[in-house]
């Protein structure tokens, strides 16, 4: 066991930190992702290698070898710099890898360069009202008519629809295949005609997530990814990505730390709320279930490190642990926090500005999205354990 | 021996459960949440007799049972519906009666000509230094999550257990609203400044009383909202399909809704008998309110969370607005005590905390 | 709500008092069930009605109308009085209402009389170690040989089987009827050649059950209750009145009282282990689920009494939640003694005969026994809530 | 960087297993529980080195870290191994080498030639008014819950964080067995009467570092045991039938083993990091092994009761014998501290606790 980088690395970390010096005060504040504050910070992050570090100089990127340990590094200096670690979103950390993986030499060229500059923005269309856990069984249709797709059909759960100027989307287009093989992978603009974008507000109040409907979209027959009927494997290769992104150790760890800060700033009646020691327990009990999980995070990385894949099943679990973790943790700042903990929206005694219901409501979303914690046990008793999948039962 | 309701219980809880759904439905419900108005809803409740359930008929009411209240509680935590059934039918009548101080307001209560506030929070365990003192008859300090925003008479407690009543637009009393979680019943924060007040009573077991009963009616709305998320959880996963079948007929779900079931259905007996208690047994309804409260704001935790887990992404989203029941079981939680307090309280009623 | 059970009841109780203050002390103590004391005690409890109550007096019982309070004023009035109730186990219990219901008249005058007054002890047949919750798969077979049956085969859980007369038992008879449809139900000596009783040592370290084998048992062909392949129907009547028998709300409450004494009691480092406010609020916890499942029960005992069944589901779930709850229970007071928490045997140390271990083990097993929790939340699911059954699997 | 294990570190835990898995398989175990002699066990770990791992070439040992002894301890809870391991081979060594005294003892440890029993109870919390107290040389008073049965020499705490070694045999000592429910670990009580006994040392950091490392080797059994407790039962699962299926094929079963393996996986990083901790983090040391054994044993305690029930009545019985798993989890809670006694020195240690 040994946690320490190496001197390569340590070297690698200074030059981050010199550039963070250097250059950190440009860096962007504001959330408009249009601004050109951002696009020129996007494209000083891409020249030093800070941002599409691993996509090929041919198509925008700085062309680096991965490395794990580099990525880390970056990550943790620009956390810890508190300094904008660039653009992120669907269409760079999900459809980037897949045209790389699967789409034509035209589609890399078009479509590369201006997704990690910032220049296009991309959202995603996987999922519909009727097709969740069960995403194959999708119903939005695209035929082939002359020359072009015409898709007509609803999805959910596109996040950035409303600010996006295109959109990959899986659809139907070979009814009569089985579901796994009936599908495609489409990209095309969200200026289309036909295309409605209807804010989906959850339960914390929030529009984080949009409806879209497509009525007599017409599609250029050539903006397909993969073959027809591939699209399934095409958006398989993606969510890999997503699974593996959740993670986030080190926030778990800030995230309980500011939690003691604040049992140890709230009172009541005059004593302190970590004065109570039930409630201390069960922030101890908190702190020993964020380092395992902190420390297992550690296992993972470095499995990824050396390639080894000695930690399988650690892979597995830390997104099923993780999120109810951190519903647990939110849930035990309100309840320090007592009627103080219900405050939300403009209250004027609001706790670090709202944050512990609202992730406490947004956690149990992942808890649900991105893979129920249902289907996360289905996976780790099968692919983990090696335990036989249920019957599988007829068509009615 | 009959451990359940009665024919007349059985038609009361039926009777509100129509009026509910009737005129609190989901929509209903959102509307509130854009504009606090619930004048409609509680008129409605006022003509079914909901004002005067626990005034005494010498007092102008009907005089029922806590039991009775729990049902009616129970119904407006299964609709979570807006309507300050808490503090206008329940703390009020309760503090004036068992005080028998200014007996004569409770006639305009129950005709719902009056409404109240309730202002105990920091008799809970108080966080922001708030706290009222009371010199000659008049009231100065801070009091916050104040039950109700549209109040005419507030029930206040001070800094000595004693309990009064401050008049909307009373002099250097000033109100405003609390955001929070639960849309369904609003929080005001109070400011007095030498305001004139009513003394209703100093003696702390009145004050006690009220919180008996406040808790136990907290609880019966948590188990109504709990119950709730079940049925609408198993009913949700009877109609949607997955994978070729309903998910209910997974086992995963199915064990779900089970467990939710095995933890409600034994809360059930819990309140009602920590309402029968207030009226039957008054030796034990402290203890059981506390424990009521406590044990169905953990049952209520859990089911709020499980039964949105089986709503999946939908139990997330506005569309099936379930959050207003996961928020109003939030809520109840965190008012007159959250568990770990109230436990603690358990405790000390049974001598089990060392002086 | 009316929690009294009114003057005719209070006078029953009465009754039921006064005859313990007068025979009270004729009760036996030992727990040998073949001794004269407890014959004697039992012929006695049978003639005032305190035993057997509900058997007709053709068959040697009491003949009383069925009264579930008077049933409960009696077990209520001899446990306050810590006074042998008289016989129990599986004849009594589980056979003598199968007979009533299935039996010929024959057999009803040969075993019920017998029986009840403890002259015949019987011991339950169903298990069998390929065979627990899917019972209906059981294997041993009985096959007709003139006018005999010739049982081959083991059975498991055989509780009583070291010092039972006799055995009820679920056999094979129609190997090539559907499962459910080629089971039958038959009596016989356990003094029958071929017999072999195996003591079942369990992870309390008792004895409390039995492996039993059949070699070429044989069996008159008469012995059997109800038709041949009728036995899965006969033995299902009997399973409803094991499930409604395992809740017992005063036992649970008068073990809350225990632990709360333990835990006044006992110190660590000189304090009080009840004035250390963690344990003490995990005490007030199992509390306030200690008197949810009392009230559920007594909710329970009321909806019986009126034939109402307004609480369906609150009789569904009593066995699962005491169970675990008695679990949890026990598990509280070991950590609350913590190392002496786990003395056992013949530790000097042992608390209240070293019961809170036994228990903490003694509950699992009634987790798992008479249908473990898995399958009581199927009931729960289908049955309380109306939700579909699991789509039925082809036989592989 | 590398979070993991060294080729050496799998290789001894290999080893270490595959000689557990020929030496100490259940029927040994049971027999254990009879006879209560684990001296061929012993003795085949002592031949593989156990005895020394802790031990620094300097005194004759081979020196090993303590992740290396994490894994040890992972592989004889993963067997329910009976053997001196705690006492002899690491809370021994571990206050010799700390206080640097009878440093010339550590060579009979390491050949097996000695065995040492660890009389710490009390130092987490005394239950019986017990405690040792020193006068002089001399010790007198009754230690309970004393590891091991069979020991040559006790390391022995004193009520003022002092450690001694006693010497069977030595006059004035008294040893009885305490039976409990954990057969492959005994239990002793010591009573001294004015017995000589040689210090180790007066410093409480000795002591802390002894009870430091105690606790994190319990983490790891526990981990270990609870490793094996799940693959029990994957194991029962695939291959028991019912209604035509493997029981290992119903959701219900499959969920129950998921959460054992969700929970299980992350301790082995935070016990690993422990042991790691001991060597290359000594300012994070004390706080890892608190946390990470009150976190295992909190794990441990659920892992131990699902596969239970995945077993289904089988799990009960002494057949499969899975309960010497589920007795070790529960022995390992109790001893040196359970989980509320660790978490409240976690906080201690944190500075989290008031003065």
């Amino acid at each position: 066991m040994d946690l320490s980088y190496g001197p390569e690395y340590e070297a690698f970390r200074e030059e981050v930190s010199a550039f963070l010096k250097t250059h950190g005060d440009k860096a962007p504040k504001g959330s408009d992702m249009r601004s050109k504050a951002v696009l020129d910070w996007q494209a000083l992050l891409i020249e030093h290698g800070y941002a599409a570090r691993t996509i090929p100089r041919e198509y925008g990127g700085y062309g680096a070898e991965p490395d794990i340990l580099k990525s880390r590094i970056i990550a943790e200096e620009f956390a810890s710099a508190q300094v904008n670690s660039g653009l992120g979103g669907q269409g760079i950390s999900m459809l980037v890898p897949t045209l790389l993986e699967m789409g034509s030499e035209e589609q890399k060229k078009r479509f590369i360069a201006p997704t990690i500059r910032g220049e296009m923005i991309w959202c995603q269309g996987y999922s519909e009202p009727g097709a969740g856990s069960d995403l194959a069984s999708l119903k939005t249709k695209a035929e082939l008519d002359g020359d072009e797709w015409v898709v007509n059909g609803q999805k959910i759960w596109t996040s950035t629809a409303h600010i996006a100027d295109w959109i990959f989307c899986l659809v139907r287009t070979e009814p009569d295949a089985p579901k796994h093989q009936g599908i495609s992978f489409l990209l095309f603009s969200m200026d289309t005609p036909g295309i409605e974008v209807r804010p989906l507000v959850d339960m914390t109040g929030n529009a984080n997530f949009n409806e879209t409907f497509f009525t007599d979209v017409r599609v250029p027959k050539e903006q397909i990814v993969g073959a027809r009927g591939q699209g399934w494997q095409v958006a398989n290769s993606i969510l890999g990505f997503e699974r593996d992104s959740l993670g986030d150790p080190n926030a778990m760890l800030s995230r309980l730390n500011r939690l003691t800060e604040l049992m140890r700033e709230e009172t009541v009646d005059g004593q302190r709320v970590i004065d109570n020691p039930i409630f201390r327990d069960r922030l101890m009990r908190i702190q020993g279930r964020v380092m395992s999980l902190r420390f297992n995070e550690l296992r993972v990385l470095s499995d990824r490190v050396s390639g080894k894949s000695d930690a399988r099943l650690a892979r597995m679990v830390s997104k099923l642990q993780g999120t109810e973790l951190r519903h647990d943790l939110e849930a035990l700042a309100i309840d320090a926090l007592g009627e103080l903990g219900l405050a939300y929206g403009d209250n004027p005694y609001l706790r670090d500005k709202g944050t512990w219901q609202y992730y406490y409501m947004f956690f149990l979303g992942l808890i649900i999205g991105g893979g129920t914690s249902q289907i996360q046990k289905n996976i780790i008793s099968e692919r983990g354990l090696g335990m036989p999948k249920e019957p599988k039962i007829e068509r009615k | 021996m009959e451990f359940g309701l009665s024919e007349e219980q059985t038609l009361l809880q039926d009777s509100v459960r129509r009026f509910l759904e009737d005129n609190a439905p989901l929509d209903r419900v959102r509307a509130f949440a854009d504009e606090a108005d619930d004048s409609d809803i509680w008129q409605g409740l006022i003509d079914l007799g909901i004002g005067g359930l626990l005034v005494s008929e010498d007092n102008g009411g009907i005089g029922l049972g806590h039991l009775d209240a729990v049902l009616v509680a129970e119904a407006l935590g299964y609709s979570a519906t807006p309507a300050p059934f808490l503090s206008t039918a329940v703390l009020l009548p309760t503090a004036l009666q068992a005080a028998g101080a200014h007996t004569d307001m409770l006639a305009d209560l129950v005709s719902g000509s009056l409404r109240a506030g309730a202002a105990l929070a920091e008799s809970n365990g108080d966080r922001l230094n708030g706290g009222v003192s009371c010199a000659g008859s008049n009231l100065t300090g801070t009091t916050r999550f104040v039950l109700d925003s549209k109040a005419d008479v507030y029930l206040v407690t001070d800094s000595d257990s004693g309990l009064h009543l401050v008049d909307q637009g009373a002099s250097g009393l000033s109100a405003r609203k609390l955001s929070h979680i639960d849309a369904t019943r609003p929080l005001t924060e109070l400011t007095l400044d030498n305001t004139p007040a009513r003394r209703v009573s100093d003696d702390p077991a009145v004050l006690q009383r009220v919180l008996t009963v406040g808790r136990t009616m907290l609880a019966a709305d948590t188990l109504g909202a709990a119950q709730f998320m079940l049925d609408a959880a198993v009913a949700y996963a009877n109609d949607r399909e997955q994978f070729n079948r309903p998910i209910g007929s997974f086992q995963a779900v199915k064990h779900m809704c089970a467990e939710m079931a095995a933890e409600i259905e034994p809360c059930r007996a819990l309140v009602w008998y920590a309402g029968h208690a207030l009226d039957e047994a008054p030796e034990e309804a402290e203890l059981m309110a506390l424990q009521s409260k406590a044990h169905t704001s953990e049952v209520g935790k859990f089911v709020a969370k499980t039964a949105t887990e089986v709503h999946g992404g939908m139990g997330f989203t506005d569309l099936v607005g379930l959050h207003y029941w996961f928020k109003r079981i939030g809520f109840n939680r965190q008012m007159l005590g959250n568990p770990e307090f109230l436990r603690e309280q358990a405790a000390r009623v049974q001598g089990l905390v060392a002086a």
